[in-house]
């Protein structure tokens, strides 16, 4: 038993002929059942009386019998079915029973007037549902032009580049590769050991006190090199005085450096 | 420019168009100070009662075939595939109800809601997403697209059939997820919908 | 079944088919003995002058849209787009070394140039190509346009402001001067920009 076939309203009629009040003892399927509150629904119903006036006593009697008689086939479906049995059978008694005071608890009829609530809002929205889908769907009954004429667009583009942004492009672009390109060149130096070696070499060749940087190979050229000789010179006339090779003494500030061997007898 | 030109423009825009366009996107056409919506009300008169008639739908214009045709058109295309009852009736509480959450639709259908469901509804572009309920676990909020309202010819979802009925049998009122779960009570605690993004909400 | 709901129904099936219709196909959707030829010369009257027209091609029937309304369907859209910043660049150094080759060009940026790039420009008439450079491969230079300078307001390419220029106006303030003449292609001369567009590629 499917109901996607059949419209709603024929398929409640269909089921209502199997309901336990006109067939009793049938075996009652639930798979054609959206839960049930769907059963109590199509129960409610069969009371053919106006929804607002249905008897829930006669619906929970209804509904027990309902599923006393299901056949049940998915025990996770059925358990749905017997939680709203156990919460009817509850609510039954508490129907029947004189009301006491529990606090935070709503009364029987309370809880009546909303199971009865949320069976007519079902109903509605079922209505509703089928009076949407009664109406006309556009593709189904109405149709929108077979054959549009589309609306070509031609995009043509123009471009908004200001003299501004141009030079900044150039600037920005200039700006990068002159950081990206920094190359430290290779500087020509005249290294310590060069220094230490020539020094060494000549300081035998030489009776007394001698301005440092007399030593300076004759080659040298340039500021930078010229530099670097002499800075190399200091270095390695230190490093000789501390071997106790040569002596120095320079007789003022920024003065000349003069150098000497160093008698290793005195 | 003359009315009866405009006329012609208008007329020759819809027409050209398989969907429907806003009176912004006409006036597009339209030398500048032209009433669109007063040449859009005399087209819509002059076909009134053809065999294509101009109707306003999401908001927009379009022209689409008579309904009282529908006998004859139906056959022409083919048979579109049939919602199953579950996934009608649940475009309907969406519909009726947005925004609406999952939970809520479960709790109006009083089924749980299979997955294939929403995805059928979305693919179709009825139904999506609208935002999130500023409850706790901020769920999805779901509503209707204006495919939905093109498709049932609708101009917005106030004009949902029986949209009245409903509101004034307190059915619309916001679904409360408690009510028939007596078994471990709760006071109904009334959740504030979520604004909608895009539609106004049919609800106050 | 009366004329007026005979034309209906024409227009109805022509409007909602997605090809033209023949006289035989439209008369099934028509009572039997209906003059249907009749009936569409009717319905062509009834829109001739609209917005919309009924035409007869290659024997067969179609709505469609006025001719002297079809620029309505023809949009030029032109569009303000930004050139994107590769772009920009590019066009500047095309600008200050033309004539100058791609491979140039990729050189000088250190980057690869993307296709679009040099259709953008030429789209947008800003680069030309100029002719050939005497190299190997004979590869071919480019170069600005007149809309280039009329686009910047320059009388001449000559008219680009040199780097120093540059400087003094504050766009490389970041920029160590004594750095740029560390970089090898930046000889101050080179600054200079080539000669106006026109000329053709001399260098060998």
């Amino acid at each position: 038993m499917t109901d996607e076939d059949t419209g709603q309203q024929s398929a409640f009629e269909d089921l209502s002929v199997k309901s336990p009040e006109d067939d009793r003892g049938l075996i009652v399927d639930i798979e054609g059942f959206e839960g049930p509150l769907d059963v109590l629904l199509m129960l409610a119903r069969s009371q053919k009386v106006d929804l607002k006036q249905i008897s829930i006593l006669e619906l929970v009697e209804q509904f027990l019998e309902f599923v006393a008689d299901v056949k049940v086939q998915k025990l996770e479906k059925a358990a749905d079915y017997l939680v709203m049995a156990a919460w009817l059978a509850y609510l039954k008694s508490r129907l029947l029973l004189p009301e006491e005071n529990i606090e935070d608890e709503f009364s029987a009829e309370e809880m009546a007037a909303r199971l009865t609530y949320r069976l007519q809002r079902l109903n509605a929205i079922r209505e509703a549902a089928a009076t949407l889908m009664a109406r006309n769907q556009l593709g189904r009954d109405v149709f929108a032009r077979g054959r549009p004429e589309p609306v070509i667009v031609t995009r043509t583009a123009s471009y908004d580049v200001s003299f501004y942004e141009l030079l900044r492009a150039y600037a920005d672009h200039k700006t990068r590769s002159a950081i990206a390109d920094i190359r430290i060149h290779k500087r020509e130096v005249y290294t310590l050991d060069q220094a230490l070696e020539r020094l060494q070499e000549l300081i035998g060749t030489i009776p007394d006190w001698t301005d440092l940087f007399r030593f300076m190979p004759e080659s040298v050229m340039g500021e930078e090199m010229t530099r670097s000789v002499k800075a190399s010179l200091f270095t390695a006339s230190l490093e000789m005085t501390r071997k106790g090779e040569v002596e120095i003494i320079q007789k003022q500030p920024f003065g000349p450096v003069f150098i000497r061997k160093r008698d290793r007898k005195d | 420019m003359e009315i009866i030109e405009q006329i012609r423009i208008i007329e020759a825009l819809l027409f050209a168009s398989d969907r429907p366009l806003s009176s912004i996107a006409l006036a597009e056409g339209l030398p500048e100070g032209a009433d669109v919506d007063h040449l859009l009300r005399d087209v819509q008169q002059q076909y009134h009662g053809r065999g294509v008639n101009l109707v306003e739908v999401a908001g927009k214009w379009m022209f689409q075939t008579a309904p009282d045709l529908a006998f004859l058109l139906r056959k022409e295309v083919a048979q579109e595939r049939r919602l199953s009852r579950a996934a009608v009736e649940t475009l309907a509480v969406i519909s009726y109800h947005q925004p609406v959450t999952r939970t809520e639709v479960e709790e109006v259908r009083g089924v749980s809601l299979s997955k294939g469901i929403l995805d059928t509804l979305m693919a179709a572009d009825w139904v999506r997403p609208m935002g999130r309920r500023r409850t706790p676990g901020r769920p999805v909020t779901y509503g209707t697209t204006d495919h939905f309202l093109v498709h049932f010819g609708l101009d917005s979802i106030r004009d949902l059939p029986g949209l009245a009925e409903l509101k004034a049998a307190g059915f619309l009122e916001n679904v409360n997820t408690s009510r028939l779960n007596l078994l471990n009570d709760e006071k109904p605690t009334e959740e504030q919908p979520e604004l909608p993004t895009y539609q106004p909400d049919i609800r106050e």
